[in-house]
């Protein structure tokens, strides 16, 4: 069933590689089927996934790789748990979102839709590898679309941000690699479940090491000071379909790692970084809150947001205790649907007015009153307001850190007030204000696919805020033995 | 070292010395065809030491057998080295043709 | 009546929430429908509310609880959701869907034409569930984030006419106001969860004493926090001024009755965890509380725009309430809070109806309204009465409970208040004159457009002004024989209640003598103009600038605080050294590799000797560097 | 000699026969003989021979104990015939600057044969002979174009190299003193005695010979003569150069530091695997650096090979007791990087046959001009940076890996610059890439390889892929070969 | 104990060989080079002899001083312009470096190594006499492979070498 949700993303790109070139807008009818279809397969398996069970479920696996006597046995796994089947949906809805969104798309649209199904491909390849060689294949198979969507369809720098995304995260994963072959050297394989079961104890390099090897790819992707600056770069100058898939669930695949596979196999370095985590935590979010201030383009307000929000994940991740995981778990999937509509929404707003600087818009609910709503309710879940799904995990993250790391616990609470200042100045600035004549010949979002795109991202975000049991259900069973590992609740 | 007791070492450090000398030809001098003088007093060298080893050498574990190989070996230089020669003299000409000189210094139309 | 089920609570709050709903969407097209729902889903809520309230007084006042539902699990332990009645529950859901209902009726007329009609209505149904929610509560976290969503609604609707730039302002000013004190409730409630791990009010209440002195220090001064924003208490009161830029039936609804009583309600129901803190905390809110009182009516006698009069005289009211609350008063401070809910209701909508006539709510602009519109001045009249103390209105009696309860714990905080309730008397008549007497001065477009000469309001507005007029000046008896105090103090467990004061005379004697000072000192001034008030002004020095400047509050904290120090200082500072140093090391590591590339490239010279050199010092290198490796033993 | 041990060299022979009727048929035909259907006929038969030789062939040394026919020869074999036959199916456009096409593929298949020989040999003067041999072929074919970069290219090729030559020469003859054979296995149990008193010699020996084979192989500091020879040389030579004789180098190299210097079981083991690390190490850093900058696209394919000497030389240093998974993932890599690295050449040959530039500006929208040559190229490039799904990802992975798996954190230390070497590689590959998708292009004129090349390339990208994704196979192959050489 | 003879000759060719590549260094006249090292060539050759490698000796005089030198000199010839000078490029400290480097590095291992040498009795039974025959059979027999594969090489050189210098046909 997974390694359908796999294939099919590919299975279009097979389809549209061979579409006619004057049948080329088809593209975006094959992407949006096979992106539906993946999208159903992840719901249904949301709706089978046992929450009662322990470990994986729907596993599918072969031996890919066949030399494990010489300690180079990789598998093909793929399996989920309570952690990451939501990211799986949530790339699912993504997907979808990001195709409706790219339907206005001409520049070489083939192209375009084959790119952009490898990208989900690939990322859900991640959420779903349960082998460290194989993890790190998608890990890296992401770069190249990703690299290509920005720098062929990207706007501005777009070629300068598109090499500065690639080469922070090669650089990043590069020592994480070292990182995954000095962990799989004892035990002689890179499944993810043997290795927490037994984690390795004698390494070549010291523990604590390696944990910061992998941990630093984890690290820049999320990403944290003082290695985000590539983030406003990428999301400034990516088209917004790319924006939506990098704030939505590419910048997951750092905190995913970290409770996959660096809190389950390294827990004592964890233990002993915890402090380190969550300072770096708490300061990206004062920090990254505090830029946003400053930002004078919508994408790049959208952008270092992100940078302080993700600093909520690791947060909870360094409180390591059961409640702060669930909360980075939360986190994630909500920073997902949120900020991945933010960017649907400036999207929308920049394919009409041509322009993200803030100081060039004003009075924009005149003339579209639909996107300034969807906007601002956006704007409401991302600013934490209770009812939208923002909150709950928010609340579910500071729940789990305040006893353990008060002060960087309190400097993110802060961070929320921060959060409220630039999402409510700058919708101030960019929708209210008396009727502008520059942008009197606006119109509102009026295509079926930007409303079923903001239609389908509004659904859960308010069905999670309103009732996250939907999904705090199924996260909890798989943050369960992770925080058993590291001993226990909080 | 007994300066009179002319052993395996005298001769390693002629040819030493032959070899280093060859190279500060093959290094220093800016045409082609004196470079390849010194390569070719650089084979001379090793050509040297074979046949002294050939001349004085056991060998750590079971004795030779076939102690001329040395012998064998240093023919083979001999022809490699013709050829080599050869070919490096008509390369010569060749660059010669083009460009009127053989001065390592100048034929550096391809650099960094 | 029976009992009310479960399902007709929860019904006081999905209502008007399904009909706002219904309003933004259904109805956009028919707006004057989504007015007309609005008043017949806020007409169920008031019903519901009353059976609630037959049901309560039936229960004498105790709990009715009902079984939570679990919101969401945070590792194993389930956090839950549920709905508790109780004596301070139908109080409050009395006056909100009372208010609310009145306000819904008055706003048919006074939003008649403008564009965003249905959207109006839609805010007013958010905003009113989710005040209904925040009352209904029985967990500290449904509450908040309830008070977070009366927050949000109450961003839209200050920003309603969000053309309007000064608008867009308040309502943010109002949202990241409250939310800086929502920031130290947030810590406080996350404190609850972590010191005592249940968010059921009545099991905190009930076992607050058990939590060490640290923690229920911790917890009541974030939980205060969050009052002061809502409430707008010292020093966080700088929003709502501001946010008079909505509709003024919202400021009656939300900025005088409800939503900034919610700070007041939030501290009376967790009043016993208040108590069991150490009597620091106390005295710090009593503190708060008493600035926050001085302060506002101090402001209030300066302003010259009638509904910034009334939005400082109700900072200023609140200010009262949590003195009360404070000083340990609490049948005090809900007693002032129900009827201040109602005379202060009156007295916006009458603002209102005021500015509909003259087009201003700038007083200068105003006058001799009495003659064109007399519902409206007497109802006013009658709202001012009651506020300033005036025996035997509704205001007379809370602010009289107030009053007492200083006068038992402290003569300053005494002081304090007598000397308030002089300027209440005062700004409230020196408003009326203004407004009502002398000549016309002309007004002004009215905030939604048409122009107007003086009129009296039609009956849609002029009937909730009526009908208001009732309780501000007759709700004050219901507790004339201590039943309310006894019926709301049954919220609280066994060992916090108080018990029924009897007057005290003295007390109501000062209070009168300190009102009626005041309305005769503005009679004076304003009236006869005996001393014209230039001329006092001028005698007073810098004290009346420095007044009219809001104590430079507002410009500390816009100007100097958000703008020169936070935005460009600290941020200017981080984004600065993120731009030039953080991505300066990143382009600097790029450059340094290329010229290091630059550099290496260059060895390779062109020139043939060059690469045999290489080869053998290559050689030689690697044989030296291996022989010492060799004799240093590292080969084993 | 006798002749029953001609079936030990069955390939070789017949690659040097085909030399011969090249030739004599261009002679006599009035160089009007189809040279190169010819040439890719004698490589047929080559590789016919090379299948029977590995199905019912001998498998033990032969001549007099200096040849060998094993699965590490069988896997050279075929690799050098595969690379010569790309190289000589797609030099039909690129040989336009050489005249002289019967001498040309008869030097080739010479070169190639020694090559084949230099896989089988195990004794010092037939791989010293073998060596000069196939060196000798490229040094003419370097500068058979005779322009002005040709002759250049040659000149530098053939003088640095007779230095080699000579280095490699004297270690050779520090070996024949120490063991008094030239015989790698005579060689192999003198060091299996481990003679402490020899142990200078032994160390200067094999860093001679390293630097001799270091010179094929293209390794810093032995690699200077690259990036002009690359530049300078007809591109279908520079292609035949980056990989048969790179591949040749570590087939050499492999087979003395193993079969002759004992492999990991060596009492100098340690010293020899630091070498290679150093080397590694060091030419990765300065062939990736020195990329960065470049203008010429076969001289940045020239640096490419640097850096990627480095990686391959990883697997050189990753010496175990007892262990080939070294050697194994040399070969993986050499293999997987045959495929890659010729593809990208084929794809210059054929931009620089329509184009007739090397610079890399005339690559802009290469898509639009020639899809089909873009992408293939940009997945070669791909593979050579290591991103996933192509080949080269794995070959890096199962280098480093073999790496870790000694166990020595010098290891990891190397492990550490080659993984961030790659993302140094990064920069200037996709930046290739990235210009030739991207980018307008300064004409519009279109342009198709021809149906044998497109086949190549197909081909090329194929394999890329296929070992990208199923690695299995070449994989087994690799450590079967590796396992002879202990 | 060598006999003194071969002490002398050892010192005497060693000198010649030692100083004829130091004079091929220092020389200005590149047709002055060629006959130093002719003449080092030949010291070679002596050098040979007293190893007792009477066939090698002979064949160095045939193959370097013969051959090889004749070469040079065509080359010398066939580049008139060049054909004087001898001098030095920038590279030459760094060839001294080098070569002083190289000379030491194998003065050191051909001293410090404990060769596995002959000695006495043995030693003279390696005074090898006719060596030609034994060669000859080498070349023949066990070494037969690279004797072809030599005769390949010479054959790739002289069709490279005509390849490279012919003049173009059109």
């Amino acid at each position: 069933m997974l390694t359908t949700f796999l294939l099919l993303p590919l299975a279009g790109v097979l389809m549209i590689a061979f579409l006619p070139k004057h049948r080329e807008q088809d593209a975006r009818v094959i992407a949006l089927v096979v992106a539906l279809l993946a999208f159903a397969v992840s719901l249904v398996a949301f709706a089978m996934f046992d929450r009662t069970a322990e470990g994986y479920q729907f596993v599918d696996r072969f031996e890919w790789i066949r030399a494990s006597d010489v300690g180079f046995g990789v598998q093909y796994i793929v399996g989920v748990d309570g952690l990451s089947l939501p990211m799986i949906v949530l790339t699912g809805l993504l997907s979808v979102a990001a195709i409706l969104v790219s339907f206005g798309v001409t520049l070489r649209t083939r192209e375009y839709f084959i790119w952009l199904l490898v990208l989900e491909t690939s990322v859900a390849g991640v959420f779903l590898s349960l082998d460290l060689i194989q993890f790190f294949l998608f890990w890296e198979l992401e770069l190249v679309p990703m690299y290509l969507l920005i720098s062929i369809w990207g706007s501005g720098h777009k070629e300068y941000s598109a090499m500065k995304f690639l080469l922070y995260t090669i650089g990043g994963s590069a020592l994480m690699l070292v990182g995954f072959l000095l962990l799989g050297l004892k035990a002689g394989t890179f499944e993810i479940a043997v290795l927490t079961e037994a984690p390795p104890t004698e390494t070549l390099l010291p523990l604590a090491v390696i944990f910061w090897f992998i941990i630093g790819a984890f690290l820049v992707k999320l990403p944290v000071f003082p290695l985000h600056t590539w983030l406003p770069d990428a999301h400034t100058d990516a088209p917004t379909a790319v924006s939506v898939m990098l704030a939505g669930v590419l910048l997951k695949m750092g905190g995913y790692g970290i409770l996959r596979i660096v809190l389950p196999i390294m827990p004592q370095q964890a233990q002993q970084f915890g402090m380190v985590l969550a300072t770096l935590a708490g300061f990206s979010v004062i920090y990254g809150a505090l830029i946003t201030l400053r930002q004078r383009d919508l994408k790049r307000v959208v952008a270092y947001s992100s940078v302080s929000h993700m600093g909520y994940v690791l947060l909870g991740i360094s409180a390591l205790g059961a409640v702060g995981l669930n909360g980075a778990a939360l986190q994630m999937f909500t920073h997902g649907t949120i900020t991945g509509l933010l960017f649907i929404m400036v999207g929308l707003i920049y394919d009409r007015a041509h322009t993200r600087q803030i100081a060039d818009l004003s009075g924009l609910m005149h003339r579209m009153p639909l996107i300034g709503t969807v906007l601002v309710i956006t704007g409401f879940a991302a600013l934490g307001l209770p009812g939208l799904s923002g909150f709950v995990a928010e609340l579910t993250v500071f729940l789990g850190t305040l006893e353990v790391h008060p002060v960087a616990t309190i400097a993110a609470v802060f961070g929320v007030v921060l959060g409220a200042g630039y999402i409510l100045w700058t919708v101030q600035r960019v929708l209210a204000g008396p009727p502008n004549e520059r942008w009197a010949h606006l119109t509102d979002a009026d295509k079926w696919w930007e409303h079923t795109a903001m239609a389908g991202m509004l659904v859960a975000i308010v069905l999670v805020g309103v009732y996250p049991r939907i999904l705090t259900d199924v996260v909890s069973g798989g943050i369960a033995p992770i925080a058993a590992i590291l001993g226990g609740g909080s | 070292m007994n300066p009179l007791e002319i052993t395996l070492g005298h001769y390693l450090v002629v040819s030493g010395i032959v070899f280093g000398l060859g190279i500060a030809i093959a290094l220093s001098k800016r045409n082609a065809i004196a470079v390849l003088m010194g390569i070719e007093l650089m084979l001379n060298a090793v050509n040297l030491t074979f046949v002294a080893f050939s001349r004085f050498g056991s060998a750590f574990g079971p004795e030779p057998t076939q102690p001329l190989v040395g012998h064998v070996f240093v023919v083979f230089v001999l022809t490699v080295a013709a050829a080599e020669a050869a070919v490096a003299l008509a390369m010569a000409v060749l660059v010669y043709r083009r460009r009127e000189t053989v001065d390592l210094d100048r034929i550096n139309l391809m650099r960094w | 009546m029976p009992t009310i089920p479960e399902a007709a609570v929860w019904a006081i709050y999905f209502v008007p929430l399904v009909t706002g709903a219904l309003c933004a969407t259904a109805f956009r097209r028919t707006p004057l429908l989504a007015g007309r729902a609005m008043i017949t889903a806020m007409f169920v809520a008031w019903l519901l509310a009353l059976w609630t309230l037959q049901t309560v007084i039936g229960h004498h006042g105790e709990a009715i609880g009902f079984d939570p539902i679990t919101w969401v699990h945070l590792g194993d332990i389930p956090i839950q959701f549920g709905a508790r009645v109780d004596g301070l529950t139908a109080v409050m859901l009395v006056v909100v869907t009372s208010v609310g209902l009145l306000v819904q009726v008055y706003s048919t007329e006074y939003m008649r034409g403008d564009g965003g009609y249905y959207r109006y209505f839609a805010y007013m149904g958010l905003f009113c569930s989710s005040m209904l929610g925040l009352v209904l509560a029985s967990s500290l976290l449904q509450l908040f984030i309830f008070w977070e969503l009366v927050g949000a609604s109450s961003y839209l609707l200050i920003g309603f006419w969000f053309h309007r730039p000064s608008a867009a302002a308040a309502a943010k000013k109002a949202f990241i106001v409250t939310r800086f004190g929502d920031f130290g409730f947030f810590l406080g409630v996350l404190l609850v969860w972590v010191s005592a791990g249940t968010y059921d009010m009545a099991t905190l209440n009930e076992h607050a004493t058990e939590l060490s002195a640290a923690a229920l220090t911790g917890i009541s001064l974030g939980l205060f926090s969050g009052a002061v924003g809502k409430s707008a208490q010292f020093p966080l009161h700088i929003w709502l001024p501001d946010a008079m830029e909505g509709p003024t039936p919202v400021s009656a609804l939300i900025h005088a009755a409800t939503m900034v009583a919610a700070g007041v309600y939030l501290i009376a129901r967790m009043f016993p965890l208040f108590q069991a803190a150490p009597e620091n905390v106390h005295m710090f809110i009593a503190t708060i509380g008493g600035i926050t009182a001085l302060l506002a009516a101090s402001i209030g006698v300066v302003s010259t725009d009638i509904k910034r009069v009334l939005a400082y005289s109700t900072v200023s009211q609140l200010g009262y309430m949590v003195m009360a609350l404070g000083l340990g008063g609490y049948v005090a401070a809900i007693f002032h809070l129900f009827t201040h809910a109602f005379f202060k209701a009156l007295l916006f909508l009458g603002s209102g109806s005021v500015n509909h006539a003259s087009g201003t709510f700038d007083m200068r602009k105003m006058g001799g309204l009495r003659s064109h519109m007399p519902i409206t001045f007497w109802t006013f009249v009658i709202g001012s009465l009651s506020l300033s103390g005036v025996f035997p209105l509704a205001g007379f009696w809370s602010k009289d409970e107030i009053l007492a309860t200083a006068y038992e714990a402290n003569p300053i905080f005494f002081g304090i208040t007598v000397l308030v309730a002089f300027l209440t008397a005062f700004y409230m008549f020196r408003a009326i004159f203004l407004t009502f007497f002398g000549t016309y001065q002309g007004g002004e477009a009215s905030e939604h457009g048409h122009s107007s000469h003086p009129h009296e309001s039609p009956m849609s507005m002029a009937g909730p002004l009526l009908i208001l007029a009732v309780p501000a000046i007759a709700v004050g008896w219901v507790n004339l024989d201590g039943s309310f105090g006894h019926f709301i103090e049954a919220a609280l467990p066994e060992a916090v209640r108080q018990g029924h004061h009897e007057p005290v005379a003295l007390v109501m004697a000062i209070s009168t003598v300190a009102a009626l000072s005041g309305i005769a000192v503005a009679t004076a001034i304003y009236f006869a103009k005996m001393p014209a008030s230039a001329s006092i002004r001028s005698k007073l020095g810098p004290l009346p600038g420095i007044i009219e400047r809001k104590y430079f509050m507002d410009d500390l904290a816009e100007d100097i605080l958000v703008r020169k120090v936070l935005y460009g200082g600290i941020a200017q500072a981080c984004e600065l050294f993120d731009r030039y140093v953080v991505d300066g090391i990143v382009n600097g590591i790029g450059w340094a590799a290329r010229m290091k590339g630059e550099v290496l490239r260059r060895t390779i010279v062109g020139q043939q000797q060059a690469y045999s050199s290489l080869l053998l010092a290559g050689v030689l290198v690697a044989v030296v560097v291996l022989f010492a490796l060799s004799g240093a033993g590292l080969e084993r | 000699m006798n002749f029953g041990d001609a079936n030990y060299l069955g390939p070789a022979i017949t690659l040097f026969a085909g030399a011969g009727v090249v030739l004599g048929a261009d002679v006599f035909t009035d160089r009007r003989a189809p040279a190169r259907t010819l040439a890719l006929l004698t490589i047929l038969a080559a590789a016919l021979c090379a299948v029977a030789q590995a199905m019912w062939g001998p498998t033990e040394v032969g001549y007099g104990g200096i040849i060998r026919s094993d699965a590490f020869s069988s896997f050279f074999t075929f690799l050098l015939l595969a690379i010569t036959a790309a190289v000589l199916t797609a030099s039909g456009g690129g040989l336009q600057r050489v005249a002289q096409a019967g001498e040309f593929y008869a030097l080739v298949l010479v070169s190639t044969a020694s090559m084949v020989v230099l896989a089988q040999a195990q004794e010092l003067i037939t791989i010293f002979v073998a060596i000069e041999t196939t060196s000798v072929c490229q040094f003419i074919l370097a500068g058979l174009a005779r322009d002005d970069r040709s002759a250049e290219a040659g000149l530098k090729y053939l003088l640095t190299g007779a230095v080699s030559a000579a280095v490699l020469l004297y270690g050779f003859a520090f070996l024949f003193g120490l063991a008094g054979s030239t015989n790698l296995e005579d060689i192999a149990t003198v060091i299996a005695g481990a003679p402490e008193g020899g142990r200078l010699a032994i160390i200067a020996a094999f860093v001679m010979v390293a630097a001799g084979l270091g010179f094929k192989m293209a390794l810093v500091p032995f690699q200077a003569w690259v990036p002009d020879v690359y530049q300078g040389a007809p591109t279908p030579v520079t292609t035949f150069l980056s990989a048969a004789s790179k591949a040749a180098g570590f087939a050499v190299t492999l087979r003395i530091f193993y079969t002759g210097l004992g492999g990991g079981d060596s009492f100098v083991a340690t010293q020899w695997a630091m070498m290679f690390a150093l080397f590694a190490a060091v030419s990765m850093t300065f062939g990736n650096l020195a990329a960065i900058q470049q203008t010429n696209v076969k001289r940045l394919l020239g640096y490419s090979s640097i850096a990627q000497a480095g990686n391959i030389a990883v697997g050189l240093a990753a010496v175990a007791s007892g262990s080939t998974l070294g050697p194994s993932a040399v070969l993986f890599f050499l293999g997987t990087y045959a495929a890659t690295n010729v593809g990208a050449f084929i794809c210059v040959i054929v931009v620089s046959s329509r184009v007739g530039s090397d610079d890399l500006r005339d690559y802009a929208g290469l898509l639009k001009r020639s899809p089909g040559v873009a992408l293939v190229l940009s997945l070669c490039l791909l593979s050579l940076t290591g991103i996933p799904p192509t080949a080269g990802f794995l070959a890096k992975l199962y280098v480093f890996n073999a790496a870790v798996q000694t166990g020595h954190v010098w290891m990891v230390a190397l492990v550490i610059v080659g993984v961030l070497n790659t993302a140094i590689s990064a920069f200037y590959y996709l930046r290739w890439a990235r210009i030739m998708l991207l980018d307008e292009p300064r004409e519009a004129t279109t342009f198709m390889p021809s149906g044998t090349v497109g086949g190549l390339l197909t081909l090329a990208a194929l394999a890329v892929l296929f070992f990208g994704v199923n690695p299995t196979p070449l994989i087994d192959i690799a450590r079967r070969a590796a396992a002879t050489l202990l | 104990m060598t006999s003194i003879g071969i002490t002398i000759a050892f010192y005497a060719l060693s000198g010649l060989s030692i100083g004829a590549a130091v004079a091929v260094f220092l020389t200005r006249n590149l047709l002055h080079a060629v006959i130093f090292v002719i003449l080092a060539f030949i010291g070679m050759a002596g050098l040979f002899v007293t190893l007792s490698a009477d066939f090698l000796a002979v064949s160095q005089v045939m193959i370097y001083a013969g051959a090889i030198s004749v070469l040079l000199v065509f080359a010398v010839m066939l580049t008139p312009y060049a054909s004087r000078d001898n001098g030095n490029s920038l590279f030459a400290p760094v060839g001294v470096l080098v070569g002083l480097g190289f000379a030491a590095l194998i003065g050191f291992v051909a001293t410090q190594v404990a060769w596995p040498v002959f000695s006495g009795s043995d030693l003279e039974a390696q005074n090898f006499t006719g060596t030609v025959r034994t060669i000859g059979g080498a070349l023949l027999g066990g070494y037969a492979l690279p004797f072809e594969l030599a005769s390949v090489l010479l054959l790739a050189a002289l069709v490279g070498a005509i390849a490279l210098v012919r003049e173009d046909e059109r």
